[in-house]
């Protein structure tokens, strides 16, 4: 009869021998954090409130229109508000979305201390910022595309001739996803760079929609007040509606959105406005973070 | 004569040296916070004298978006809002509030110098500005200006009152206070015109309108009569300012 | 100075005091008095002892019970503070002053009449005369304790009640403070001082207060409480000669529980009674001849005394 | 094999402020303990080795490498800081397994190396609970948990029992030690508690105003002195007469012990039979020991330099 066996086994600390990437798996880190971070996940309920409401206000216009869209017909589609139009209307809740939302990703760090210990492992304060901004455009992309998508495929079922209706539009899905591109990153870039200038979301939150609101009051103030081409650049005091001019300029189309009023400024002014709008916040938001110590 | 005089002057020479009054101006003269409240101020009158330089005069609808809505239902309460709900609300995040409180200084004693900080820093940046545009848009018409200046400033007085007593109420204060600002006097005062007899919107307007109805005649439809919105200005001010004293006397300092 | 309560009458009664938050019961029902001199006043984390100190310097409301200060209420009563000087737990200063312009601001609010001279006296009691025109923004955690010290004792008061003033102070700083505490309560002053670093409060306190989870556990002389301790028998290590025998010689005694010799040659004894077993070590050696070189009791701190009521 | 941690000739100036003045020394693996008065370079010392900081002169090198032009050097070094420095709304083990992954390991193994980490650091079930709801002891667990998680060669732990109550001080003093022992890790402790250190460090480093004052192994500065210190609870005058029939001089001063100096071998039983002879009940018969703060009572007036030893 053999010896009951017995053993115990080491479960003390031992050294790791595993493999150890460098700075890009700490970059893919950070940019699942973030998005993580931004919708809540892994937070428990009361986190999840805020991204979930706002997301469902960019997901119900579209799911109402294909409701529409399908009991109504072909004859509805015309007045249903197409591809082209589709941002005239998302901008509001999208940079409000940003707006609340993005400060999360950079002033919860810094508040809470967190990032002194981000910069004492292997990776730089630009991997950092990267990182996070990576993660919020990612999320704007979907935010931004994702109603689009089932705003084209509703109205694409609910054509008569779903083939026929694809051959002629194909051209449109390019476009909304440039035009949602340009909006994701103007509305990913400004409240990134407000939340680098305070450490409290809440501020970060009201400047951002604060410039937006007044700079939207004042420049249609102004334009209205003057009128003609004077008026035409004064309305781009109204910086909100910027990524609209470069919607109207991808479809070509007379917009008659917000971004109605600036029309006959000439598209390379507009562009160029439209680059500044990013750029600089980009670059505050870079040096902010070039030099931030633990 | 001459002993009140003195004790005036020892009075005001006690009230300039206040500590209190002292690190109060220190605090909320922070350069950030300055600057966005100066910029707030200066928007109506760069909008109006652009509008005047170009076309040579206001539109006839001019005094209602500009005072009515713009100046009124939002410069001045954010303004304000910026400086009044800091006024107790710093103290008590930074936690230095209990260095005021641990002091054998009456608690009166110590909310009157915050007051007067708040108003003396929003009050006169507000009412040039407003005069500015008033002398702008109606070619220096005094007797609009006056209006003008005189409503702005019970709007400060009132708003610093409530929103000082916010700040030490609750850390939130700057939530509450654009709540109360865009949600009771914004939304809900174009649909219950009950609402005006409680809206410190309705009070200014009413007091601009009160005193100069030609040219701020657009003014009228959110206004009631110039004596009640006066006493009703009183009213609140006095009431939310013996709501701070008695919160400060009653609560548990942090 | 005024004159003291020569009898040392209470100068702080707390008079069946609680304070609860929904129902966390951070201070129940709590009574004690103190007495000039120097009382530390520990307890582990979360036992309440803030929660006291900010009841008994009056920012915060008892939800139950009083409290007097010389006699007097400390809630809606701010002249108590002519004769009382906090420094509460938290380490906020206002950055845009310098370190002589915080200590002057508070001198003024105590409506002192003579300033400056009331301001030189502090600053050089804390020894910080040549930092003090340095913002304090720029202060050492240790550097700004000690102004804050010096503000809170601007005023000369009778009664100071500190909350972890030694937090982040250096070994260096931490003698200077003590002493200069000392040096204080010679005159009769009543000082509180709550602490983590027990070494700290071993040296410094005259007498001490226990908090455990809200309710005072001990109060007084910590070795009187440890004598108290009966369930807990005294430990006390004996090197010597000849431990073998000195431990044979000790096992006799009724009054010793347990002995034992240690890896070093050390004999432990363990006894409820240490007044019999003081006298019977030196005469045991006398007469079994044993050379006695080292007796010293293993657990009479004041680490052991606080280790025990918080184990009991 | 480099030096764990070596500084050669190492400054760094703050404009006019003299930070670090071109020190040189190495730290040897095991627990070392970083001594010195506020802003007297502890900190700036840490940051420099972490590559957090450009060394205004020499060089601050990790096993060889300059973490400051090579940010990889830091995957092998752990830092606890002495700020808050933990979410609030997320639990440890995901926060745990996030830092692993962050620094360099592969997401699986991240997930089971914090899972042990945890249990070494004795957190258990509330590993589950999010962070914001911890007592300060268990955050101070996280905090070294976090610094220990990719496995470093030395960790820096600044003030690790700061705000802990003596029960959380106990158990963080007995894990630090464990660190160095069971766990292979070096650790440089920057503390002001000379219990700390006497409890868990082999060596100790001092810095004063910017230089090195003192370095080597603990034992070295507490050792016993030769003064014999006698602690009685009554009869203390008849026992200072019953020495000084016996030719032993006791002084000391109001009712503290009695100290007297080099006491001979005989001296011994003279004490034993003078206790025996004057009644004096006996609490304390022991030699008197230097004590690691000595080294700051005796090193000259205290310079306070304008730098904050904060972050």
């Amino acid at each position: 009869m053999n010896k009951p066996q017995g053993e115990v086994f080491d479960i003390g600390y031992q050294p790791y021998e595993g493999a150890r990437e460098g700075r890009n798996a700490a970059r893919k880190a950070l940019l699942i954090d973030g998005m993580r971070t931004a919708l809540g996940m892994g937070r428990g309920l009361t986190a999840k409130i805020l991204p979930g409401l706002l997301f469902l206000a960019l997901l119900i216009p579209a799911l109402v229109f294909i409701i529409i869209a399908s009991v109504v017909g072909q004859t509805g589609i015309d007045d249903l508000p197409g591809v082209a139009d589709y941002y005239q209307g998302a901008i509001y809740p999208v940079l409000i979305f940003s707006a609340i939302i993005a400060p999360e990703l950079l002033t919860t760090d810094r508040r809470n201390g967190v990032l002194s210990l981000y910069l004492v492992r292997p990776i730089t304060s630009s991997d950092y910022i990267i990182g996070r901004w990576l993660a919020f455009f990612l999320l704007s992309l979907i935010v931004v595309w994702v109603p689009q998508l089932l705003l084209y495929i509703g109205v694409n079922l609910g054509s008569t001739d779903a083939w026929e209706y694809l051959r002629d539009n194909w051209d449109d899905i390019p476009r909304f996803l440039l035009a949602g591109a340009a909006l994701a990153l103007f509305t990913t870039t400004l409240p990134l760079a407000a939340a680098a200038f305070t450490d409290r979301r809440a501020i970060a939150a009201a400047l951002v929609i604060g410039i937006w609101v007044i700079a939207l009051a004042v420049g249609n103030a102004l334009s209205d007040g003057i009128g003609g081409t004077a008026g035409a650049w004064l309305a781009l005091i109204d910086i909100g509606s910027t990524p609209l001019h470069i919607n109207d300029m991808i479809f070509n189309q007379a917009s008659d959105g917000p971004g109605r009023a600036a029309e006959e400024v000439p598209k390379a002014v507009r562009i160029g406005w439209y680059l500044i709008l990013v750029a600089v916040p980009a670059a505050f938001l870079y040096m902010k973070y070039r030099k931030v110590s633990a | 004569m001459m002993g009140r005089n003195m004790m005036g002057k020892s009075m005001m020479a006690g009230f300039i040296k206040d500590p209190v009054l002292h690190i109060s101006l220190k605090q909320l003269s922070g350069p950030r916070r300055m600057t966005i409240v100066t910029l707030l101020a200066i928007i109506p009158v760069v909008i109006t004298s652009v509008i005047v330089g170009v076309n040579g005069g206001v539109p006839d609808e001019f005094a209602a978006p500009i005072f009515g809505r713009m100046f009124v239902a939002a410069i001045l309460p954010i303004v304000v809002m910026a400086l009044a709900t800091a006024a107790f609300g710093n103290e008590l995040e930074d936690k230095t509030l209990s260095y005021l409180v641990l002091k054998p200084v009456s608690r009166l004693r110590l909310v009157l110098p915050k007051y007067a900080v708040t108003v003396l820093m929003t009050g006169p940046l507000l009412v040039v500005s407003g005069v500015v545009v008033a002398l702008v848009a109606y070619d220096a018409d005094a007797r609009t200006a006056t209006a003008v200046a005189v409503g702005i400033a019970v709007g400060v007085v009132t708003y610093s009152s409530i929103f000082m007593w916010m700040g030490l109420v609750t850390t939130k204060a700057l939530g509450f206070a654009l709540f109360y600002v865009f949600l009771w006097e914004g939304l809900l005062s174009e649909f219950l015109s009950g609402i005006r007899f409680l809206s410190v919107r309705a009070y200014t307007v009413s007091i601009m309108h009160g005193i100069e109805d030609i040219n701020l005649a657009e003014l009228d439809e959110l206004s009631i009569r110039l004596p009640v919105a006066a006493v009703g200005a009183g009213i609140v001010t006095v009431l939310f300012f013996y709501l701070t004293v008695r919160r400060l006397r009653r609560m548990d300092v942090p | 100075m005024t004159d003291r309560d020569a009898n040392g009458t209470p100068t702080i009664r707390v008079d069946s005091v609680s304070k609860w938050f929904g129902n966390v019961v951070a201070v129940n029902d709590v009574s004690l008095e103190i007495r000039p001199g120097i009382t530390g006043l520990l307890g582990p984390n979360g036992a309440g002892k803030t929660t006291l100190l900010h009841m008994i310097n009056g920012l915060s409301a008892p939800s139950e019970g009083e409290i007097t200060v010389l006699g007097e209420p400390v809630r809606n009563n701010p002249g108590i503070y002519n004769r009382l000087g906090v420094m509460a737990e938290h380490e906020a200063v206002y950055g845009f002053f310098t370190g002589r312009a915080f200590v002057e601001f508070s001198a003024r609010l105590y409506g002192l009449n003579d300033v400056p001279a009331m301001v030189d006296k502090a600053i050089k009691a804390v020894n910080m005369a040549d930092a003090q025109n340095r913002p304090l923004g720029e202060y050492s955690r240790g550097m700004r304790q000690r102004m804050r010290l010096a503000a809170s004792m601007v005023h000369d008061p009778e009664v100071m009640l500190l909350d972890e003033p030694l937090s982040g102070t250096d070994p260096r700083q931490r003698i200077e403070f003590s002493e200069l505490l000392a040096e204080l309560a010679k005159d009769g002053r009543t000082i509180v001082v709550s602490s983590h670093i027990l070494e700290e409060v071993e040296t410094l306190a005259d007498s001490i207060l226990l908090m455990i989870s809200g309710k005072l556990a001990a109060a007084g002389d910590y070795r009187a409480i440890r004598a108290k301790l009966d369930e807990r028998p005294y430990t006390v290590s004996v090197g010597c000669s000849e431990p073998r025998r000195m431990a044979a010689a000790l096992v006799g005694l009724d009054e010793v529980d347990s002995v034992t010799v240690d890896a070093e040659g050390r004999v432990i004894v363990l006894s409820k009674n240490v007044s019999v077993l003081q006298l019977a070590v030196p005469k045991l050696a006398q007469d079994a001849g044993i050379r006695l070189e080292r007796v010293e009791p293993l657990d009479d701190s004041l680490e052991s005394v606080f280790g025990y009521l918080v184990d009991a | 094999m480099a030096e764990l941690l070596q500084a050669a000739g190492l400054s760094k100036h703050y404009g006019s402020t003299v930070a670090l003045d071109s020190v040189d020394f190495a730290v040897p693996s095991g627990i070392t303990g970083l001594l010195g008065p506020n802003g007297a370079g502890k900190s700036t010392a840490i940051k420099l080795f972490l590559g957090l900081l450009e060394p205004t002169g020499g060089q601050a090198l990790v096993m060889g490498e300059e973490p400051y032009s090579l940010p990889a050097a830091r995957s092998r070094l752990g830092y606890m800081p002495e700020h808050d420095c933990l979410p609030s709304a997320i639990t440890a083990s995901e926060f745990l397994t996030h830092m692993a992954r962050v620094s360099g390991l592969p997401a699986a193994d991240a997930r089971t190396r914090a899972a042990d980490t945890l249990r070494h650091v004795g957190l258990d079930e509330e590993r589950y609970r999010s962070i914001g709801e911890y007592s300060t002891g268990m955050k101070q667990r996280v905090k070294l948990a976090q610094a220990i998680v990719h496995d470093p060669v030395m960790v820096f732990l600044d003030e690790p029992t700061a705000g802990l109550d003596p029960m959380g001080r106990e158990e963080m003093l007995d894990l630090i030690r464990r660190i160095g022992t069971d766990f292979g890790i070096s650790a440089l402790v920057s503390t002001h508690l000379m219990g700390d250190v006497e409890r868990t460090c082999d060596e100790i480093l001092v810095i004063d105003a910017g230089r090195v004052t003192h370095q080597g192994a603990v034992k070295g500065f507490t050792e016993e002195t030769q003064t014999m210190y006698i602690e009685v609870d009554d009869r203390r005058d008849q026992l200072v007469a019953a020495l000084a029939d016996r030719g032993i001089e006791a002084n000391g001063d109001g009712h503290g012990p009695l100290l007297i100096e080099n006491l001979s071998d005989d001296g011994f039983d003279a004490i034993r039979d003078a206790l025996v002879a004057s009644g004096a009940p006996l609490r304390r018969l022991a030699p008197g020991r230097a004590q690691l703060s000595d080294i700051f009572k005796a090193s000259g007036t205290e310079r306070e330099s304008g730098m904050s030893n904060g972050q």
